[in-house]
């Protein structure tokens, strides 16, 4: 079923391509495994049948995949949503959010709040008064930090949040009890719990459904309707792709699916890492890379609150869902 | 007939003499601060990437209003108060010994002088595995960085002292406890105190880049803080605010400088 | 060729924005090969006299001009108590400097900078750098560099005072050698009475708050070997009358901070 | 019959004078060695919070025969010779045009006075911002805090060049260009290199921080690496090199001044 | 109170390692209320006796030592060329610093300052900094603190030479006529001749490479006003008599760079 599917739509991308001209594309994106779908679209040549070049540009940080996508040097971005994206939409850099690129969901969880091994705390509520270590402020690791303690009635306030920079500061930081808690993603959370010195108290995708990253528009791209459409065409598909191989369940266990080895090799050569660390570590998606619209609302009204943005946005303003959605409808879903 | 002509002197170095009106200064900087507030308004540049003078000032008053501010400014005036402090009790007093004894001279001169390169900034890893994440390592990384530049100049100063003075000195019957108290150690003052004036350059940078990397509160962290969520107006101000900081210290030490050396 | 100093005048603001009168009312002029000096007490405007002579500052007030048959701007050489050597330029260098900036041929520049260095007596020394040389031959070598470009007007500004006594001594008698062979006008100031009446065919003498003319006083001995013993009464004489018109100003001069 | 006493005059500033051994110094530096040597050997102190000279020269091989160094130096260099030649560029440039223009002067001083004590590393967020992606942050930081030291000493060279120089150029006919090419360079030319010197430290330093905060490859970044993980040895001869790149960055300085101003 | 300096010899090492002879046989006192003028060349050595007279260099032979019938420690007053006055210390707290150093009580330290202050003519400027001096005021400082410990040897290292041909002139009747009144045993350094003849009872003339005493000449003249004219010709004969003794060093010291 899934292979007829992938032909069809295969056959009606390559009806509409006939007529334009080759279109060429800067993509910003870093080399994680939330990436996935893009490599599997330009390995499996999906971008290729939309008529479409894509030119992966490769960015050591986040941050400025969003400027710049903001800023129309790329013209798809494809990253986590952070604070400070609402915060330059606020300042007047427009882009779009169009499709989902890795989420937190039950069950599917990569990302987890974690505690010494030796620790008292055994759920989130005991954290009161501790010192919990993230990357940055406004990264999605202090979302996460800020929303777990209020699901369990405390707040940001109640804690001290300590930026480390980066997952090595974080994951050594823990090692030596300088903070009392931290949050990490797949595969270190593994890693630390296979050499003892910390526990998972919660998981993330327990906690909440998070969107956490996403593929950006710059402005001036989206006008070019079109050419978006054919973009999220061989983007959903890819995301399809993915779900299949990695992320089918039977009764409640993750089981390899039928391309399996084939997206993990995928992923492994475009990340340059061990097969093995790319396994413990496959973030959710949607398998129609539909986005979690309503998290968003959440995400802007919670970081309003805490006063990491500037001004309140519109959630319209930002996202898009009109492409994907017509993509998917060419696709015949 | 001869005829005479007459050449007038005239002087040839007036262009060095040229002036140029005092207001002209003031009209520079406003006529600049104007163009930036222009160029914001009419959307030349993005706000995000340049902010509008008045932006700046507008949320630079909304940090001070809110508390913000003034929580950020304590934590950070402590730890370089603090390490300011340390730095330069310990480079003045080692700065002394290795002055007036050959033998500590001949012995840790050449260690100071093989540790003075190294950037501080790099020893803070190892300093927060000596001392954690808290006050101490920030403190303590500004103390080094004060150390050595006051340590140094210290030295330099003793060791600069004019001769004729201690041999004057000497004539008319000090003894060489006078002759520290009474002379090198006011002689040594003035190249003392281009030392700390240096060293506080270093320790506002050091103060910054500190509490980059592992702070929750101090300017330093305020700015990274609004660069992280690309609030650049609040980050400006807080640019601003650490340019007010270096010119308050500046001044500070100038007016101690004066107080303590009235001499000069 | 003849120098002219006409009512010239001088106003300074000081630091304080109070105007400081230093020259009035100053008359004189600088004959053909004549060897003018000012002396007078510290702080009477000698200096600032030289600079307007020497164009590096305007008179707030009056002029001063060269009168000459030839149609040809005036060439002037300057030697300071500072002695102002480039420092980065050779003793070679630093002498030829002026023939370089009147676009004098290398050839020549080479000549004449051979010939010059050759009469201060800093043979050898031409590749030196002024920090290699004694106070003596750098001031030796800052004649030469005036001398070189052959100028209209020698002016110094006391030269020889940074020197010790006895370099300052030799150091006369070589100058009064020197010129003797180039007859030079020259404007010559200094502090040292001695000097002058060894030096001068006129020695003016100025005094202070305002720097005036007091005197000038025409030295009527022969250029050279005024040190004899036959002229050293007259030599004394002068040198007492000009003692006596600058001893009072020399002692207020004195007592200021 | 009155006695007479003799008192033979003693040097009374002998102890000025007091020398001690060149090999005291050798000895020192070895002694310290040995003794840290020692501390380690006998487990006084953790290896990790300090480890052994032997062990971290070891070490240091190891990252320099992995080639691991190298290729984290490569990127340093690249980043710190970059930003210097750009600041240094820069800084002498508008030093010149401050020091030549009285008008530019009146204009722009007060704003590089007032830009002057910003610590350069607090602009990193908003660099970031505006140069985006990869080296041409790290590069501008280090050229901004390059650029404003060579500036100001290039000014005050310039401003401070012997004005008798400048009256015996006009005097021997030297035209405004003249005096510019020929005396006011040249004079200002030492000043110029001492604030080269200065700008030295601070690019190393700005580097480590750079580094440290956002990049991958570079002795800053690998420097605190090893910190994050913990690895002391490798930090600290990580700290050694970037003391001998310091020292090399100087001597190559002074190199260059002796070569460049053989007059002083 | 006499000083002897016997057998005095000083070899320095310079800065390539070789031994160089500065002093060499050096024999002569100074008596109780005699003024002893060195003159010599640049570089023969002046400074370097006095030095080691004044206890501030050891010599590498012989020695230097106070005869005197009590057993008290001889004091030493001394003025530098470059006036080495304590720039953080006001004129008063200067001239008052040896008191200090021996002890003397507050009030002493009040009335001997304000005395001497007088007599070098600084009322007025006791609590002035020395940066707010003129040279020559300076220099009265500079003497006023010497002569504050009522020394039992003055040593004076070119104390005038710093200052302008007519200041210095002053300097020098004003120096004689305090010495007129406190008769302190003197020894005294000089480039010029001139001063050395003016001011000493006897004149040691020392040669250069190495400096060895060429010849000593008692100054027979009254102690106050060889300048008048009657003892013209008298002076101008030691005056001659030294610069012919000198003038050949002083050639060649001036071309040594
Ligand atoms: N640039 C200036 N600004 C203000 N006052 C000045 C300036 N130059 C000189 N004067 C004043 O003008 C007067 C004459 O100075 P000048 O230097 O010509 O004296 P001088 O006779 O050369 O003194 P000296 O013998 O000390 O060299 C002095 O009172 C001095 O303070
Ligand atoms: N510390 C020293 N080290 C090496 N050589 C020295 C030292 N001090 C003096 N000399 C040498 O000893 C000689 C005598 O020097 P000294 O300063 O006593 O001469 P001086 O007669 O005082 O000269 P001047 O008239 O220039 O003051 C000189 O040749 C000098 O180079
Ligand atoms: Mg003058
Ligand atoms: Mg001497």
């Amino acid at each position: 079923g899934n292979d007829a599917e992938t032909n069809d739509s295969s056959k009606s991308g390559a009806t509409n391509e006939g007529s334009t001209e080759k279109v060429s594309i800067d993509v910003g994106m870093l080399k994680l495994t939330s990436t996935a779908p893009l490599f599997i679209a330009i390995e499996k040549g999906y971008f290729e049948e939309e008529n479409l070049e894509v030119n992966p540009q490769w960015f050591e940080a986040a941050q400025p995949i969003t400027v710049a996508t903001a800023g129309g040097s790329v013209d798809v971005g494809a990253t986590g949503i952070t604070a400070s994206l609402y915060n330059m939409v606020a300042g007047g850099q427009k882009l779009w959010i169009v499709a989902d690129k890795g989420r937190e969901q039950e069950g599917f969880s990569s990302s987890a709040l974690l505690v010494p091994n030796d620790s008292d705390a055994s759920t989130p509520a005991d954290l009161k008064g501790k010192r919990i270590g993230i990357t940055q402020t406004g990264s999605t690791f202090h979302y996460m930090a800020g929303r777990i303690l209020e699901n369990h009635g405390l707040s940001l306030d109640d804690v001290q949040l300590v930026p480390l920079n980066s997952i090595k500061g974080l994951m050594e930081s823990l090692n030596s009890k300088q903070v009392d808690a931290v949050i990490l993603n797949e595969p270190n959370i593994s890693t630390v719990v296979q050499d003892g010195y910390g526990k998972v108290i919660t998981q993330v995708g327990e906690e909440m459904d998070y969107q956490t990253s996403g593929i950006f528009f710059s402005p001036k791209f989206a006008e070019d309707k079109d050419t978006a459409v054919r973009f999220l065409k061989a983007y959903a598909r890819a995301t399809e792709y993915y779900y299949d191989a990695v992320l089918t369940q039977e009764n409640g266990e993750l089981v390899p699916g039928e391309n399996y080895d084939e997206v993990i090799g995928i992923i492994a050569n475009y990340t340059d890492q061990d097969p093995e660390l790319i396994k413990k570590g496959l973030p959710y998606m949607d398998r129609d890379g539909r986005l979690l619209e309503s998290d968003i609302q959440t995400q802007v009204e919670w970081y309003a609150k805490e006063k990491l943005i500037d001004k309140e946005i519109d959630v319209n303003e930002i996202v898009n869902t009109e492409l994907l959605e017509e993509a998917l409808t060419e696709l015949g879903k | 007939m001869e005829t005479t002509t007459r050449k007038v002197i005239k002087n040839r170095v007036a262009f060095l003499e040229q002036k140029v009106p005092g207001y002209v200064s003031v009209l520079g900087i406003t006529g600049i601060l104007l163009l930036w507030e222009l160029v914001c308004r009419l959307n030349i540049v993005p706000p995000l990437f340049l902010p509008a003078p008045t932006a700046i000032v507008t949320d630079g008053w909304e940090l001070i209003s809110s508390g913000e501010l003034l929580k950020n400014l304590i934590a950070s005036l402590y730890r370089i108060f603090g390490g300011y402090a340390i730095g330069a009790i310990f480079g003045i007093t080692v700065g002394l010994i290795l002055g007036f004894s050959k033998w500590a001279d001949a012995i840790f001169t050449p260690i100071v002088y093989s540790i003075y390169p190294i950037p501080k900034i790099a020893l803070l890893p190892l300093i927060i595995l000596w001392f954690g994440i808290g006050e101490m390592p920030k403190i303590a990384i500004i103390a080094l960085g004060v150390f050595f530049p006051v340590l140094i100049n210290t030295f330099s100063g003793v060791k600069n002292v004019d001769p004729s003075l201690i041999k004057a000195a000497v004539t008319f019957g000090a003894s060489h406890v006078s002759v520290i108290r009474k002379v090198i150690l006011p002689g040594a003052l003035p190249t003392i105190f281009a030392g700390l004036k240096l060293a506080a350059g270093t320790a506002l940078l050091l103060l910054v880049s500190a509490e980059m990397i592992a702070a929750e509160y101090g300017i330093g962290a305020m700015v990274l803080h609004y660069g992280n969520l690309m609030i650049t107006t609040k980050l400006m101000a807080g640019v601003l605010i650490l340019s007010l900081l270096g010119l308050t210290f500046n001044r500070g030490l100038q007016w101690l400088e004066r107080k303590l050396i009235p001499w000069k | 060729m003849r120098v002219v100093v006409e009512n010239v005048e001088k106003t300074f603001v000081d630091s304080k924005k109070n105007e400081v009168l230093a020259l009035e009312d100053i008359n004189f002029s600088i004959e053909k090969e004549e060897f003018v000096v000012l002396v007078g007490p510290s702080g009477c405007g000698k200096s600032t006299l030289l600079n307007i002579v020497g164009g590096l500052l305007s008179p707030t007030k009056g002029q001063v001009y060269f009168e000459s048959s030839n149609d040809k701007d005036p060439t002037l050489g300057i030697v300071f108590q500072e002695i102002a050597l480039f420092p980065w330029r050779s003793v070679f260098e630093n002498v030829t400097f002026g023939l370089e900036e009147r676009g004098v041929s290398k050839k020549e520049r080479a000549e004449k900078g051979k010939h010059y260095i050759e009469m201060v007596g800093l043979t050898g020394f031409e590749a030196a750098y002024p920090k290699q040389l004694s106070g003596g031959m750098k001031q030796r070598a800052g004649i030469a560099r005036a001398l070189a470009v052959e100028p209209d007007l020698l002016l110094m500004d006391e030269p020889f005072s940074a020197l010790d006594a006895q370099t300052r001594t030799i150091m006369q008698e070589e100058l009064l050698t020197i010129w003797n062979r180039t007859r030079l006008s020259t404007l010559y100031v200094t502090h040292n009475i001695q000097e002058a009446v060894y030096l001068a065919d006129r020695v003016i003498v100025l005094s202070r708050h305002p720097g005036h003319i007091k005197k000038i006083i025409p030295i009527e001995l022969p250029k050279i070997g005024r040190d004899q013993e036959k002229y050293r009464s007259q030599f004394e004489r002068y040198s007492n009358e000009i003692w006596e018109l600058i001893r009072h100003d020399a002692e207020e001069a004195l007592k200021e901070a």
